[in-house]
């Protein structure tokens, strides 16, 4: 048996390296008729704000050539309904649960940082930074290093969670961004998220999405997130967690080899709800026939 | 809830661009089943164009067994449509809530009828009310009409096989073109069965805005009926919020102001939807 | 008839808007078994050094999901020799000709940009700020506002010839570097060159390319860089030009749409060489049944 | 070189993951297609994934059609090699050089043998010179050896069609694992034929290790021969500059250091290449 267990930092281990992003997977439960969502590494729930919020109107996705274009706009049901509607059956269901949350400013962000800290249940915070779908808030700290430190200072202040910090790739360097938040306090660093995209339709001589501009994530991403995971990995000494088009056990093992300690897999859950865990499988079923006896000797072990 | 590899049993070309797909599926799925309930197909290549899965309503099923109606509209549709006999598709479902059962809760005069209405491909959602019937009767002694309005003759689809499984139906049909001899928009028919039968219970499948002039004579005649609406969905359980659409504040339907159609649809309350 | 013409500037008219983009058609001379290249609204040669060029060691191309890496590393048969063994034959064939040029410096780009001022039938010049495949020279000038217009203003001082400058997509805001060249004298912009991405193989636990990272081009490209397009075309005044992912009439009309006054056309040439005539037909076709005079009429005609 | 639709004749399924294809093809490009050219082939279906077309030597042509031999090793030959008859793929070719006319002019000695050295799946191009044979005759007075090294017994291909094709031909299989009698490789084979015939000429086709091995052997030898190389490929005809193989400073090959294998190859003198 391969050992699958990863520490990302003393606070946060992992009982493999597989976690779903935030937004792909809901707040976990309409996944409970495909798998066991306690064998995960973790489950991140869909990204949360202070207030419920509408997200945008108008077509909300798209799909492109391997990939898909979302401008959701952050629909979700509100930190305080989640904690009293969701969250007490995660915990029941013995799902490792790390809380995805934004706002429309520093204040809301350390707002409900500082609301989930003393909750029981919670493994971490994962801070989103880089949403390209909303207006306020979201990407402009996303591609601000300046921006970014303080917003994450602001949230390290009142918590004592685990802090992982979401990043963009819309940037001309991440590694400023990376070693920014770093410095400001954030135990973690998880890219990417979605690049910033485009669709149009002729005939009709409109975008095809509501909000015009959407998320690009998916198969077509992937090179793109591998090359920025293992940018920050050689740029800062916090550990990295890889996430963009990762479909299949190999994927995964692309993003543990350039030196991510973990992995999110995204829009592929919804091609295949079972994925996570078929990806956990694939990931021991390769480290095993390749004779290693733990998954921290493959991470980080690309030769260039 | 399923995922299964399903085997293409048939696949019959009905227009240019309308493929009759047979499937195979875990017999659970089968059973699961219901009018209106939908299927998310993709075929089964391990490559990734297209990406996601698309829906489709369950227009009839046997013991292991569901059969789709496929319109080529895009990339998508088209791969699915042109699957050989003997292909693999990657299924999952049956997704969603389906028609409500006809049962005298919901119909407020028992001799008033269930008028069906279908428009273009909405046929399939709404065939499955009747092909389905052999299996799980509607209320027996509720008297079925169906509307069934199209672009062209050629396009009005699979009438024999309704009628041979339907007894008691009486069918109405409507073209664009007048091509059946009938010229106009099926929601005219709507109006002259609702001036008759004014308690009637309607559930409509079809384009937007043929969903929009039920919902409009509906509300006109004061009468109850649901509506099955085909927004874009990546996912079909209910994760990804991409289907949503915007519901009237109060109601049956979640307590917001909108509500996920794969998962709390796609039928719903005519009064309900806001276009 | 539908008239396909497009008046670029006033120096650079093009009989129809599709060209077909550097690095992916040679010199020109190999298209010539599948099309008449005479017939393309221009072709871009393969980019041109001062001298020629070797190019990267290692394997140079790999395939991802719907699109492609490359890090071939600007091998190219330099200036010279393109001028006397390439550019008489185009000239015979009837070809309309761009050149695309690179240097390590400043001093090579105004060099060769001098170079080519006095040489008949050259109809523009393409100046590449945005490889990702070499190490000096490229790249740096195109996520750097200021290096970009320093050096487009060193290649505007020493020609006549229309400029095109090619933009790179990896930055946090394009609109910066497109009005800095923009104000330096560049008569055109052209987007968008590669995204930087990385390839690994979990086997040999070594990356897929010679060197390192590589360029991502092909489908999965378009949805970003239409929406590049679209961003650059509402900042600046100066005519655009549209890249990424074109694989149909359909894709190069989207560009068009969000207000590209042409195109071109990349990787797709790899797969089907006579692409680049099939999406000048297509899109003649689509404006007819339409009901379109002239492309111009299309052209930026999005509503937003 | 033309591009083409071409329908999948017959798919025999020769190992687990081998496949034997026959295509049809317009008559000129079966006319022109040489013993060691190639064609570029994907499949016809409109979608991005795989997004290339993928190179194969093309083993043997017939007027309107001609047969590739198919290892599925990743997503497109996967996907190629899977096609049912009927199916459509996308053609281009045939491209490359092909192995030289065998005249008097290269070999040394008329009476020394022709050796043909295949390893693994580099049987498709090297058959191509005993298939073709009885269409464009090499040097009819040319004795031929054939050396044919394989991972294992089950994977020495077609050597029926082979010997069936081809008079006076020797054949000496050697196998990794022994399975086919003799165990080591090719290599070998080749050392033992020089060894009696020093002045031949050998053509060699085989994964990158083998190819080296017998740089190295002719090389000992002093002794002429040709490799055909298998580089990764994007375009196939030259304007990517993604195949190209350094190559010795001087000689016919290009003036510069490195050759485009597609279309300055895929054959080259074996002195030339560096490895
Ligand atoms: C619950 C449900 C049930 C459905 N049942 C059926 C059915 O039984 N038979 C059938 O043929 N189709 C049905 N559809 C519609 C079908 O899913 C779409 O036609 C299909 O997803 C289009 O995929 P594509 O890749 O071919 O088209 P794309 O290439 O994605 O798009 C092609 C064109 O179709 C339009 N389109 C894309 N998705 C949808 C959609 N969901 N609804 C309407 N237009 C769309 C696009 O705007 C575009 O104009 C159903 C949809 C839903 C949501
Ligand atoms: C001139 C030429 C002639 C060829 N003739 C034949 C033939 O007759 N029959 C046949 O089965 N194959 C032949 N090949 C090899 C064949 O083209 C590759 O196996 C194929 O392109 C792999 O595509 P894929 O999508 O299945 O693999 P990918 O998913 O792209 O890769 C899978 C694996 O194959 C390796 N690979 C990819 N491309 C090549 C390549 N060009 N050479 C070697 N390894 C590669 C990758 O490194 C990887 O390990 C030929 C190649 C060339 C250049
Ligand atoms: C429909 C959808 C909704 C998303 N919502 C969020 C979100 O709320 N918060 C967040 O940080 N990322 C969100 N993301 C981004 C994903 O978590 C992930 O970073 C991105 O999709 C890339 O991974 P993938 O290619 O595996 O999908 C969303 C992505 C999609 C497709
Ligand atoms: C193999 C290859 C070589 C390229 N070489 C150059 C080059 O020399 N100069 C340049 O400006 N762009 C070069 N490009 C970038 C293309 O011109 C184009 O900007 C990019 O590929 C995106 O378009 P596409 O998606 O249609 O391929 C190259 C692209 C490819 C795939
Ligand atoms: S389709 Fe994903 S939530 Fe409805
Ligand atoms: S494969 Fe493109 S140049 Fe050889």
């Amino acid at each position: 048996m391969v050992d699958l267990q990863v520490e990302i930092v003393p606070g946060l281990v992992l009982k493999n390296p597989v976690m779903t992003a935030s937004g792909t997977f809901g707040y976990g439960r309409e996944y409970t008729p495909y798998l066991d969502i306690a064998k995960l590494g973790a489950i991140i729930t869909k990204g949360l704000s202070l207030k419920p919020k509408t997200g945008n109107p108008g077509t909300r996705i798209t799909e492109t050539a391997c990939g898909m274009l979302n401008a959701i706009g952050l629909e979700n049901i509100g930190i305080e309904r989640f904690l009293s509607d969701e969250l007490p059956q995660l915990k029941q269901l013995g799902a490792d649960v790390i809380v995805n949350i934004f706002g429309n400013n520093q204040d809301d962000y350390a707002a409900i940082a500082a609301r989930l800290d003393q909750v029981a249940g919670i493994k971490a915070l994962e801070i989103n930074i880089s949403c390209p779908n909303v207006k306020a808030g979201g990407i402009q700290f996303g591609t601000d290093p300046q921006a970014a430190a303080n917003l994450v200072a602001a949230v390290r202040r009142v918590t004592t969670l685990p802090l992982i910090t979401k990043l963009s790739p819309n940037v001309s360097d991440i590694t400023k961004v990376a070693e920014a938040v770093a410095d400001a306090g954030s135990d973690v660093l998880s890219l990417i998220n979605t690049l910033v995209g485009l669709a149009v339709d002729i005939d009709s001589r409109r975008p095809l999405l509501g909000n015009i501009t959407g998320g690009l994530s998916g198969p077509a991403i992937k090179p793109v997130a591998l090359r920025l995971v293992h940018q920050v990995v050689k740029a800062v000494d916090i550990p990295v967690i890889g996430i963009g088009g990762i479909a299949s056990a190999r994927d995964a093992l692309e993003f543990l080899l350039v030196g991510a300690r973990a992995v999110e897999i995204g829009t592929a859950n919804f091609i295949n709800p079972q994925i996570g865990l078929e990806i956990v499988t694939g990931i021991s079923d390769y480290l095993e026939q390749h004779e290693y006896e733990k998954v921290t000797d493959f991470i980080g072990s690309l030769q260039v | 809830m399923y995922l299964f590899t399903g085997k293409i049993v048939s696949n019959r070309q009905l227009t240019r661009d309308i493929r009759y797909l047979r499937i195979t599926a875990p017999a659970e799925f089968c059973r699961q089943a219901a009018p209106g309930r939908f299927v998310m197909l993709g075929c089964d290549d391990g490559l990734f164009d297209p990406l996601l899965k698309r829906p489709f309503g369950i227009m009839n099923r046997g013991d292991d067994w569901f059969e789709v109606l496929i319109k080529e509209v895009g990339r998508g549709t088209l791969q699915l449509g042109e699957l050989a006999e003997g292909s693999c598709v990657s299924g999952h479902g049956p997704l969603g809530n389906g028609y409500p059962e006809v049962d005298s809760e919901l119909r407020s005069k028992d001799s008033s009828p269930l008028i069906l209405v279908a428009g273009g491909m909405g046929i399939a959602s709404i065939a499955s009310c009747l092909l389905f019937n052999n299996r799980r009767p509607l209320n027996p002694d509720c008297k079925t009409i169906l509307l069934y309005g199209a672009a062209r003759l050629d396009e009005l689809l699979l009438l024999d096989e309704i009628e041979k499984n339907s007894a008691d139906l009486r069918i109405e049909t409507i073209t664009d073109d007048g091509s059946s001899g009938r010229r106009g928009w099926v929601t005219e028919l709507l109006e002259n069965e609702l001036r008759q039968h004014p308690a009637s219970l309607t559930f409509a499948c079809g384009p937007e805005p043929m969903l929009k002039n039920v919902q409009q004579v509906l509300c006109k005649f004061k009468t109850r009926g649901y509506l099955s609406l085909e927004n874009r969905m990546a996912c079909g359980f209910g994760v990804c919020l991409g289907c949503v659409q915007k519901m009237a504040a109060t109601g049956d339907n979640g307590a917001g102001e909108s509500a996920k159609v794969c998962t709390q649809g796609p039928v719903f309350p005519a009064d309900k939807v806001v276009f």
